[in-house]
């Protein structure tokens, strides 16, 4: 499981993070939830590495954050991360050369899933086949971990649908799924487990279905109650 | 191992078209320079000879062919102007190679940075493909001096023809400063170079780590090391030191092998812990 | 997998070929495609000697090395480049290395079986510090050796410059023969002054100054007297006496260019000193009229050589340092192709005359007392392509072992 | 086994847990009879799939499920539906009974006497509703 305990991040004499602290078990989706600013990108940034933290710790499997722990894990961020000058085509190649982990033929599955060009130039893909690609290259490597930032912001109706079949397909299962969205609604059955943000801390961390049966509560209604005040 | 090779070939793929432009430029300047030389230099010669009425088999006794490295005169900054253009691109581009990533309009730095290899493939891998530049573009002003070779053998008339070493060609022109002949002169150039190269590397990683005041601090450190060099170059050339010449050598080798470490191990040491997308 | 990197294996590998041939090429021209050789006698006394042109530095037993394109790596030699004056040191810098630590371009050098004697002159012009290394093994000593102004001079610092031109040992005395310079007052031509130091080896004290000469400034402000050291040609070999080349020339308009013809020699002499006794004397008129012939003095080994190295065949005499006259029979040297272009050396009973001979440069060795030719050198060609050594010259200096 | 088509998109309320919703779904099917005893369902993984659900959800609605007798697995051979005719039985009575009670709590508060509620359910039940006609299309058009 992925484990976050702790960590702080200072950025800009702004405290983004101040002593998170969740879980985010193998085979299980969890779901980061907070408004805007919350620090939800941050903290998958750090999961990922790619920007440190001030304090606390974070452990991957058991094992501290290292070059050969990313084999297991793959994010899928909120913006394309190759060239624009690059085609698909390269994009998918880059994938195969630098991932171990990289399964071509769900690659391919994942292509025609989303009806997605192999020639076309990544720069000039539209915001829903952009994040379409994105989730092709984050979700066609058999890692036991994705991180998903904001995957359906600004994205059409029909992409969106498309995109949150990919949680019901066996690509989700018994994977780790880590999804940081502030609109809940797209995947509200879908989802495991809620942790909620506000101003750097953990104010909720809940199973889903057991706030539906305890409480009747859906995740919506738990955030109404949260972030309302 | 591979996963570095295709590292370098990324860094290379992406700079191809500036590097044949750069190669196109350089090709297109020196040859047609070298033809507006000859032409001169023949029409010059031709006047001579009408108005001293020689024939050209005289004039060659009295004034002796002209070898290649001679025919340039006031032209060669033909040659030179090029180089300069080049130097300059390579120059600006050990920053752009870094910079790019971060600023381009894609992200691409979160790409490399969460590549599940070692971040230091990128550090060095970035280093390899510049170095490679460096050297296709040496090479192809050798292969540039070896076409002007040919071009020379068949447009100068015989007598006025001096067969001359490719090597010797080079010797003979301003292009030795930047295609030595000599080996240790060769090997303390581009030596010096390339430890400066990392010296800049590691400057770029203080700046990503710690914003203006890690800029400073590399630029700071890489123009004392720089100063440091040219002192003890002067110190040799006055030659009353205390260290002799070679020993002034020895330590300038031993300083440049250590700032190169110390640039590697910090630039890795940076990556791992402080650079953030 | 091959099309797609296609490129940079492209660009890698044909980097890589065209870099090796150019090694390679390069590695073959390390040689210099010329070479000595021997066309006559042995090579044991061109030991020690280089003749450099043509971008090469080649020696008597075949040795040849290419010389300049070195600009960064240019300085960092030990030795210092053979020169006509102080490449003599590289044989004290390979003998005594520690010694000649940091002192590689110190004024002068004296060097005799025991002792090798280094001194320079401070900085502030107002000491010389003097360094003897005992070569018995008992170590190097120092002294510091005040150098007072002139004392007639000495209210008016006008600028000064004085400068160690010569050291000699004689026993226990060391002798420093400066040369002091300042400006007359009323900004006339400078004042010259030759000193001889004389300090004891032992405690460094100064026992005496002797002044040997001084130029006296000519009212007529176009005459000018030049004083130039006639001293041991070996700059660190002893000898008991020093001469002074003492010209008073007058030019013939204010801006008459300072070429030859516009000079009149108003007076000439020749000044001797001897060390030991301090005596000085004047070169008397016979032995001033055959130097006349615009022959170049030179001293070596007690004895005046007297030549023309610009004459297509000079004649070198050998004089007597006092009265000037002949010593020996001249010795003829070979006509040269190209008169200019020549330089002749004096060593330990040997002449090396560096000439054209015949288009070509070649060196020549006399042995001074039985005027045979002891070595006879010549540069060749190893490759049809490169330069033709046709009336090139080569610059003829001792580098060091 | 249920055709592709049987398995109907689920509209699932974000109240109740998502797991209860897809056995309520298992027991209408059984009660209506288009899922017969015996009858081997679909994979774990081909029902997350088909009704949109997390598999996690698809897993404990199983569970929930063999809980509860509705479904037998033995081995490792696919899961099916009970033959036990007494579970079946009363799977018809529970949803009928929990229908009416829904119903009947909905109408108390308008205190209409049973007779002409009575009469009303004879009425709406005998002719087929037009809501039913579109489900019944539907859910054969809806599938894909």
């Amino acid at each position: 499981m992925i484990e976050v305990s702790d960590i702080r991040k200072r950025y800009r004499r702004k405290n983004v993070l101040n002593g998170i602290s969740f879980k985010a078990e193998k085979g299980r989706i969890t779901s980061l939830i907070g408004l805007n600013g919350a620090g939800k990108s941050t903290i998958l940034k750090a999961i990922m590495g790619l920007t440190p933290v001030d304090g606390g710790s974070i452990r991957i499997g058991g094992q501290p954050l290292s070059p050969e722990i990313y084999h297991t894990i793959a994010f899928v961020p909120d913006r394309l991360t190759l060239p624009g000058s690059m085609k698909l085509r390269d994009g998918l190649q880059l994938m195969s050369d630098f991932y171990p982990r990289w399964n071509a033929e769900k690659a391919e599955d994942l292509m025609s899933f989303f009806r997605l060009e192999r020639g076309e130039r990544i720069g000039r893909l539209s915001k829903g086949t952009a994040a379409k690609f994105n989730l092709v290259l984050g979700m066609a490597q058999d890692v036991d971990y994705v991180l998903m930032d904001e995957p359906f912001s600004g994205i059409d109706l029909f992409s969106r649908e498309r995109i949150a079949e990919v949680f019901t397909s066996q690509l989700v299962e018994d994977r780790g799924v880590l999804i940081t969205t502030h609109e809940i609604g797209d995947i509200e059955h879908l989802v495991d487990r809620a942790v909620m943000l506000d101003q750097g801390h953990v104010i909720r961390d809940f199973d889903c279905e057991e706030m539906r049966s305890d409480h009747g509560k859906s995740i919506i209604d738990v955030m109404r109650e949260v972030y309302r005040t | 191992m591979k996963t570095y090779l295709k590292l370098v070939h990324l860094e290379i793929y992406r700079f191809r078209l500036v590097l044949l432009g750069l190669m196109a430029m350089t090709s297109a300047i020196q040859l047609i320079g070298l033809q507006l030389a000859m032409r001169d230099r023949l029409q010059a010669i031709r006047g001579q000879l009408t108005r001293e009425g020689l024939s050209l088999a005289q004039y060659a006794e009295r004034y002796n062919g002209i070898p290649l490295g001679e025919i340039w005169s006031h032209r060669e900054s033909w040659m030179t102007f090029p180089i300069v253009i080049c130097i300059g691109g390579i120059g600006l581009y050990i920053f752009l190679i870094w910079y790019r990533d971060w600023f381009g309009r894609s992200a691409f730095v979160y790409r490399l940075l969460m590549l599940p290899h070692s971040r230091f493939l990128l550090y060095v891998s970035k280093f390899t493909a510049l170095m490679t530049f460096v050297f296709s573009l040496f090479a192809l002003q050798i292969g540039i001096v070896a076409v002007q070779m040919t071009m020379y053998r068949l447009r100068m008339p015989d007598e006025l023809r001096v067969p001359r070493t490719l090597v010797d060609t080079i010797r003979g022109m301003d292009l030795v400063l930047f295609i030595p002949v000599r080996l240790h002169e060769f090997l303390l150039v581009y030596g010096f170079g390339s430890v400066f190269v990392l010296l800049l590397f590691t400057t770029i990683l203080m700046e990503r780590s710690y914003r203006f005041k890690g800029l400073l601090a590399g630029l700071a450190y890489t123009a004392g090391t720089l100063m440091l060099v040219a002192w003890m170059w002067a110190q040799a050339e006055r030659g009353t030191a205390l260290l002799y010449p070679s020993e002034l050598l020895a330590a300038a080798i031993a300083l440049m092998l250590l700032n190169a470490a110390l640039s590697l191990w910090l630039g890795r040491w940076l990556l791992r812990t402080k650079v953030a997308a | 997998m091959r099309r797609r990197y296609g490129y940079s294996i492209g660009l890698a590998v044909l980097s890589a070929a065209v870099l090796a041939a150019y090694a390679g090429a390069a590695g073959s021209d390390s040689n210099p495609p010329y070479k000595l050789v021997t066309l006559e006698g042995s090579t044991e006394a061109m030991k020690g000697f280089v003749l450099e042109g043509l971008g090469s530095r080649l020696s008597a037993d075949g040795r040849r090395e290419r010389t300049g394109s070195l600009f960064l790596s240019a300085p960092f030699d030990d030795l210092i480049q053979p020169d006509r004056y102080s490449s003599e040191r590289n044989q004290l810098i390979i003998a005594h290395r520690s010694f000649m630590r940091g002192h590689r371009q110190d004024e002068s050098f004296y060097r005799d079986g025991n002792f090798v004697i280094g001194a320079d002159m401070d900085d502030s012009l107002s000491s010389v510090k003097i360094r003897i290394l005992d070569l018995a093994g008992s170590g190097s000593k120092e002294f510091t050796v005040p150098v007072r102004a002139n004392a007639a001079k000495a209210d008016n610092p006008l600028y000064q410059d004085k400068t160690v031109l010569d050291i000699q040992r004689i026993e226990n005395r060391i002798h420093l023969l400066v040369r002091g310079q300042h400006d007359s007052p009323g900004n006339g031509p400078a004042i010259w002054t030759f000193t001889d130091y004389i300090v004891d080896k032992e405690s460094g004290e100064l026992l005496q100054a002797e002044e040997i000469y001084q130029t006296v400034p000519d009212p007529d402000p176009y005459t000018e007297t030049s004083v130039e050291l006639i001293a041991e040609v070996r700059e660190l070999e002893p000898s008991s006496s020093v001469m002074l080349n003492v010209k008073t020339i007058k030019r013939k308009g204010p801006d008459a260019a300072r070429s030859e013809q516009d000079l009149v020699l108003k007076d000439w002499r020749i000044i001797g000193y001897d060390y030991a006794s301090g005596d000085t004397w004047d070169l008397p008129k016979a032995g001033m009229d055959r130097l006349k012939q615009g022959l170049a003095p030179r001293l070596h080994e007690g004895k005046l050589y007297a030549f023309n190295e610009r004459n297509a065949e000079p004649l070198i005499h050998v004089l007597d340092t006092r009265t000037g006259e002949p010593l020996a029979e001249p010795l003829k040297l070979d006509r040269s192709g190209s008169a200019g272009l020549r330089s002749i050396r004096l060593e330990k009973g040997l002449i090396y005359d560096n000439l054209i001979l015949n288009k070509i440069p070649t060196v020549v060795v006399y042995e001074e007392k039985t005027r045979k030719v002891v070595y006879r050198g010549a540069v060749e060609r190893t490759d049809s392509d490169s330069q033709s050594v046709d009336y090139q010259y080569f610059q003829f200096n001792y580098y060091g072992e | 086994m249920a055709g592709e088509e049987e398995w109907p998109e689920a509209a699932f309320n974000s109240r109740d847990p998502v797991y209860l919703q897809v056995v309520k779904q298992f027991k209408e099917m059984i009660a209506t009879g288009r899922l017969r005893g015996g009858q081997t369902v679909p994979s774990r993984r081909e029902l997350a799939s088909r009704m949109k659900i997390n598999p996690n959800t698809a897993q404990k609605a199983y569970k929930e499920m063999e809980d509860q007798n509705l479904i037998v697995t033995e081995g490792n051979s696919p899961s099916h539906i009970t033959t036990d005719a007494d579970v079946l039985r009363k799977i018809r009575s529970e949803l009928l009974g929990e229908a009416v009670e829904a119903f009947v709590e909905s109408v108390r508060r308008l205190e209409a006497p049973v007779e002409e509620l009575v009469e009303l359910v004879r009425e709406k039940y005998g002719r087929p509703s037009a809501a039913a006609d579109n489900n019944h299309d539907g859910a054969g058009g809806g599938q894909r």
